[in-house]
C-alpha cells in the first residue's frame, strides 16, 4: 500500500488532512444476511478516528463517483473495522471484494461523541447503528473514569454483540421477537438510575428508534448524544447536501454532525 | 486489470500536490490567474477545504453563491447517485451575504487567494443587493449566477430568459467596476443567446455551464430519490455536454473570456475546454469525491501545458485557442 | 471484485432471452406492445440486428428516420467516446422511403414485428412526402423526428420551435390516421412547451429525449473529434435528465402517451422510466455495445413486473403510474 | 469460462449470431513498445473468423462503453490471436491484462478477404495494419491453389515478421531507415509478374500507405483489396457510424466491409 501510504504521507507532512487515498483490505466477512464486517489497514485513521466519526468509501465503479460513509466499528493498531449493511449496488460492490484487495477511502471525518466527562455511556443502538456504539465502548474502556452499558436493538439477529461484548461494561440486546430498546431501557431504567455514575445516551440507529429514545431520555432528563444519517455529497463539508434541521437551523450532518444533541434537534 | 485503475487518478496523487511551482498562468477579464484551474461554485466550502490544501494555490477560489440573507435551502434528501454524477438539490442554501463579508471572504483574502464571489437571487433586488455589498469588498471577481428561479422571470431562471438576464446585467454593471462573470445554465435553446445578451449588457465573462436539470427514481418506493423531486446533474458525465456549450459560446463571441465549467476531474479534460476556446476551467463535482481534485486538475494541466507553448502563450496574454 | 462485474450484465445473459414468455404487456396510443420495450431509432437496422435476435419479440422496433429522398448523412468521423456515453453524428443518413418501403418494412412486417416507422425531414414538406407514403403502408406507428435542421424554423430544430412544430404536426395529423408519436429534442428550455404544443396539433404520443448537443477534443491535435464538431450524446451518462424530461412532460400532460428514452441498459432502468410516467421505453445506445441489450431490458423488466402488479395492470391498460 | 460459453450457446442453439459476451485471455505479450498481442480462447470466433473480419473487444471500465475492433491475427484450434496498438485508454487498459483474465468481446465481424481465386496473394501491410494479413497468410497456406508473399512495412521494429512467416510462401519487410512497402513492391514486381500465378494484392494499413498501394496496384492492373479503418460505434453495422465514401455511395465500413476493392472505393 506504498500509494496509499504516500499520498497520506504527503498530506500530512505538509500540514493537511489527507485526501482520498487508497488502502488495504486486511478482513472482510459477512455477519449477517446482508451485514458485512470489512477492516481497512490505514494507520491514519487508525490513530485519528473517534466513535461516531466516518470513513467515505468509494468503489471501484467509477459509473458511482459518491462516496458511502460508514461508521468507524473498532480501532487495533493500524486496523479499522467497518459493519455495513448491503443496500445497494455500492454497497453490493464492497460486499464482494476480499481481503488483500483495495479500496479509496478518505477520513475519519465528522465529529465524535463527546465522552469526556465521567458517566456510564448508555450506548442504544439499532440495526445497522451498532458501529459507532461499539467503537464508543472501545473508547470508553480506555477510559478509567466512565463505564459502558450496551443496549443493542436487532431485527433477527444479533450479529453484533460478540463485537461490543468485547469493550461494554454490559451488554442487553433484543430482538424483535421481544420487542426494541426502548423495551430495554425500560428494563434497565431503575439499574441506571442507581448506578454510581450518571447515565448519557449516546445512540444511533433508524430515525425512528432514535426519536423514541430521545423522547425516553428527554422524560427522564438524562443527556442524549444522537448519531444521524443522511445521503451525502462529499462527506466533509462542502457540498451542503446532506442536512437536518436543528434548533440552530438547518446543519450539515456530515460537518456540523453527525453527532447532535437532542437540544440540538429539538427533539421532545 | 490493476484494482487502482478506475481509483482518483491515484497515479499523479503525488507529493507534487503540495509543492507545485506553477508555470503556465491565466488571464480572465483582465485578472491574473495563477494557473487556470478554479473551483465551481456550490462545491466550495472554504471551512471544509481548507484542511487538504492550501486553496490560495488555485488559480481562483470561486465561493458558494451568497444571497442578500441567510437561504436555508431545500429540506429532506438533497442529493442522489446517477451514471458518473452527481445530482444535487441545494436550493442554494447560504448563510447570507453579511456572514460571507465577515467570514468566507476576508479569511480567503488572507491567505492570498484569488476570489470569485458567486452571487445569487430570486429577484433582481436580490442580486443588487450582494452586488452592492460586494462592490466595495476585496472580491477580485463577481459571479452572477442566473440559474436561480427568477420572479422577474415567471419562476424560470433569469438565465432562461434573455431580456430579464439583459435587464438583470445592465442593473448590475452599473453598481461595480469589478470583473463580473455571468454563470449560464445550459438548459436553454441555444446558449449563444443569453450569452449574447450577458455581454452585451456588460458582463466581462461568462462562465458555463451550470449543472443540467436531472433526476432518479428509487424503484423500491416508485418514487423520487431527492425530495425536491429534481436536482442539478454535474460530474463526468456532463463533460461532452459542457464542451459543446464552450464552443458554441466561443464561435459566437470570439473575444469574451470564458471559464469552461462540466465533468472536468483530470487536466487532460481541462485541456479540452482550453481546446474549446475556454480561458480558463472550474472544477465542481470532482471535488465532493476528492477534496484535492482541483489542485490536481490545476497540477496536470500545468505539466500538460509544458508540451504546449502555443496555447500556454495564448492563455497568459488573456487570448485563446480559438 | 468479480472482474465480470462491470460486464454488460452478464449474470442476466442466460438462454431465456430467446425463450422468454411475456407477461406484462402495454398499449401505446392505442397499440398493443407485447412488452413495454422497444428500440430507438437511428440503433437500429434490421439487416444488422436480424441475426442476433428475433426482433419481433420487442414490444416495437422503431426503425431509423426516412426522408423523401436517400441522404448521405456527415463525412469522416461521425462518432465520439464520452464518460459512459456515445457520441454520434450520423446526419441521419438513410436510404430513404421508397427503399423503407420495400426493403425493412415489409420485411419487418412479415416476422411479426410491431414496427415504428421513424420520419425525418429537413423541411414540412419533406415530413409530408414521407408521411403520405407511410399512411398506405402497414407501418403500426409513425414517430417523427423533430430534431433534425429544419429550413422552415431558420435552421434550427423544428422540436425546439413550438410555432413551427405545431405547424408540422397539424399539416402531418391530418395525411394519416396511424397512430403519431414526436420525438422531443432536450436540447430546449423547457420541454413541455414543444410536448404541447405537439400535442394540440394532433400527436397521439411523445417519445423522449432524443440525443442531447455534446463533443470531444482530441488533446493531442486540439481539435474536435467528430468532423462534424458536435453531435448527439445518448447512453447510460443521459439516464438523469431523460428521466426528469418524462417527468416534466407527464406533470404538463397527464394524459399523453409518452415512451421515456435515454440511458436505459437494464430493466431497473426501464422501470424507473414506468415510475416516472412513460407508457413504454426504448433502448438506444445500449444496443450499440450489445445486441441483444433491448430484449435483455424488456426481460429484466418483464421479471421486475411480477413484483409490482398495481404499475403492470395500469401499464396494460394504456394507463400509467402517475 | 461457462459464463460466454452459456451465452454462445444458447444464440447458437437458437440459430443466432452470439452475442457479445465474456471470454478468458489465454495469453498477452507486448511484441514491440506499445504493440500487444492477446490471445483469446473462444471457441465460436476460432471456428468462423476469416482474414480481415474483426472482433469488437469492451474494456472493463464502464465509462467507456464503446467497442474497440481488432482484426483476427491468427487462429489455433479455439484460440484468437489479435495485434493492436496502444492509442488510447481503452487500449491501454487492454495492455493491462493478464492471462487468465476475462473480457467481453463479440465476433467475428465485417466481410473478409476474397481469396477464393488462385493467385500469388501479396499481403501488404503497414504498421497496425499487419493482422488480417498475417491470418490471411495462414488461411491461404490451407489453400493448396494459391500462395502468398507477405510485404511487410514498419516503422522500426520488424515486429510481426515471426507470425507471418509461419504462414507466407515468402516474406519481405522494411522499415522507415531503408523504405516503405512501395519500396518493397517495386523491388518484387518482376518477381510477381514472373510467377506461376497471377498476384493479388490485398492491404492493410495507414490510409496513405494504403492509398499508393492502390495506385501501384492500379498502375499495374493488378486486383486490389483493401481492409479500412474507421472510429466504430456498434462494429455489426446498426448504427451507420463507420461510413466510407464509396462508388456506390457512403458505406458502413463494419458491416459493408472492412473489405473494399479499389474499384470500390474509386482510388486511382
Amino acid at each position: 500500500m506504498t500509494h496509499g501510504k504516500a499520498v497520506v504521507d504527503a498530506a500530512v507532512s505538509h500540514g493537511f488532512f489527507p485526501p482520498r487515498h487508497t488502502v488495504e483490505i486486511a478482513d472482510i466477512a459477512e455477519l449477517d444476511a446482508g451485514v458485512v464486517r470489512m477492516t481497512i489497514r490505514d494507520p491514519y485513521i487508525a490513530a485519528h478516528g473517534r466513535p461516531a466519526q466516518f470513513v467515505d468509501f468509494f468503489t471501484h465503479d467509477p459509473m458511482k463517483p459518491m462516496p458511502r460513509p460508514f461508521g468507524i466499528s473498532e480501532i487495533q493498531d493500524d486496523l479499522v473495522s467497518f459493519i455495513f449493511a448491503v443496500v445497494g449496488k455500492g454497497t453490493g460492490e464492497f460486499a464482494e471484494l476480499k481481503a488483500g484487495d483495495v479500496i479509496d477511502v478518505m477520513g475519519p471525518l465528522g465529529h465524535a461523541f463527546d465522552t469526556k466527562a465521567p458517566a456510564n455511556y448508555v450506548l442504544v443502538a439499532g440495526g445497522l447503528g451498532v458501529p459507532p456504539l461499539i467503537h464508543a465502548a472501545q473508547h470508553i474502556a480506555g477510559d478509567e473514569n466512565s463505564e459502558s452499558t450496551a443496549v443493542f436493538g436487532y431485527r433477527k439477529n444479533h450479529f453484533a454483540d460478540e463485537y461490543v461484548d468485547r469493550y461494554a461494561d454490559r451488554t442487553y440486546s433484543i430482538d424483535e421477537s421481544e420487542g426494541n430498546v426502548v423495551t430495554l431501557l425500560d428494563r434497565i431504567e431503575d439499574e441506571l438510575k442507581s448506578g454510581d455514575l450518571p447515565p448519557v445516551i449516546l445512540s444511533c440507529g433508524p430515525l425512528p428508534m432514535m426519536k423514541a429514545v430521545a423522547s425516553w431520555a428527554a422524560k427522564r432528563d438524562i443527556p442524549c448524544q444522537l448519531s444521524l444519517e443522511q445521503r451525502m455529497g462529499c462527506g466533509y463539508g462542502t457540498c451542503v447536501l446532506c442536512t437536518t434541521d436543528t434548533v440552530n437551523g438547518r446543519l450539515k450532518v456530515c460537518a456540523d454532525g453527525p453527532v447532535f444533541t437532542r437540544e440540538q434537534l429539538g427533539w421532545e | 486489470m490493476s484494482m487502482t485503475a478506475t481509483a482518483a487518478n491515484p497515479e499523479t496523487e503525488t507529493v507534487d500536490l503540495y509543492d507545485h511551482e506553477w508555470k503556465h498562468p491565466t488571464v480572465v477579464a483582465g485578472v491574473p490567474w495563477k494557473n487556470p484551474v478554479g473551483t465551481a461554485s456550490g462545491t466550495f466550502q472554504y471551512a471544509a477545504v481548507r484542511w487538504f490544501y492550501d486553496v490560495s494555490q488555485l488559480g481562483a477560489v470561486t465561493t458558494k453563491g451568497v444571497s442578500p440573507v441567510p437561504w436555508e435551502g431545500n429540506p429532506g434528501v438533497r442529493t442522489a447517485e446517477g451514471p458518473a454524477c452527481n445530482i444535487n438539490a441545494v436550493g442554494l442554501q447560504n448563510p447570507g451575504v453579511d456572514h460571507y463579508l465577515v467570514d468566507d471572504l476576508p479569511k480567503l483574502k488572507k491567505i492570498g487567494a484569488n476570489v470569485v464571489s458567486n452571487v445569487a437571487g430570486h429577484c433582481d433586488d436580490d442580486y443588487a443587493e450582494v452586488v452592492a455589498k460586494l462592490a466595495d469588498s476585496p472580491a477580485d471577481m463577481l459571479e452572477i449566477n442566473v440559474s436561480c428561479p427568477n420572479v422577474g422571470a415567471g419562476g424560470m431562471s433569469v438565465g432562461a430568459d434573455p431580456v430579464a438576464l439583459s435587464r438583470l446585467i445592465t442593473r448590475l454593471r452599473k453598481m461595480t467596476d469589478k470583473p463580473m462573470i455571468v454563470k449560464l445554465t445550459p438548459n436553454v435553446t441555444d446558449i449563444t443567446v443569453p450569452a449574447r445578451a450577458a455581454v452585451e449588457a456588460g458582463a466581462d465573462a461568462l462562465s458555463l455551464i451550470n449543472t443540467i436539470v436531472g433526476m432518479r427514481i428509487n424503484t423500491r418506493t416508485g418514487k423520487p430519490i431527492i425530495d425536491h423531486v429534481t436536482g442539478g446533474v454535474s460530474g463526468p458525465a456532463v463533460l461532452p455536454i459542457g464542451l459543446a456549450r464552450v464552443w458554441q459560446v466561443r464561435s459566437a463571441l470570439p473575444d469574451i473570456p470564458i471559464i469552461g465549467i462540466g465533468g472536468i476531474d483530470t487536466g487532460e479534460k481541462a485541456l479540452e475546454y482550453l481546446y474549446a476556446g475556454a480561458n480558463a476551467v472550474e472544477v465542481g463535482a470532482a471535488a465532493l469525491f476528492d477534496p484535492v481534485a482541483p489542485l490536481r486538475v490545476a497540477c496536470e494541466l500545468d505539466d500538460l501545458l509544458d508540451d504546449r507553448p502555443e496555447l500556454a502563450a495564448k492563455l497568459a496574454e488573456g487570448k485563446t485557442w480559438r
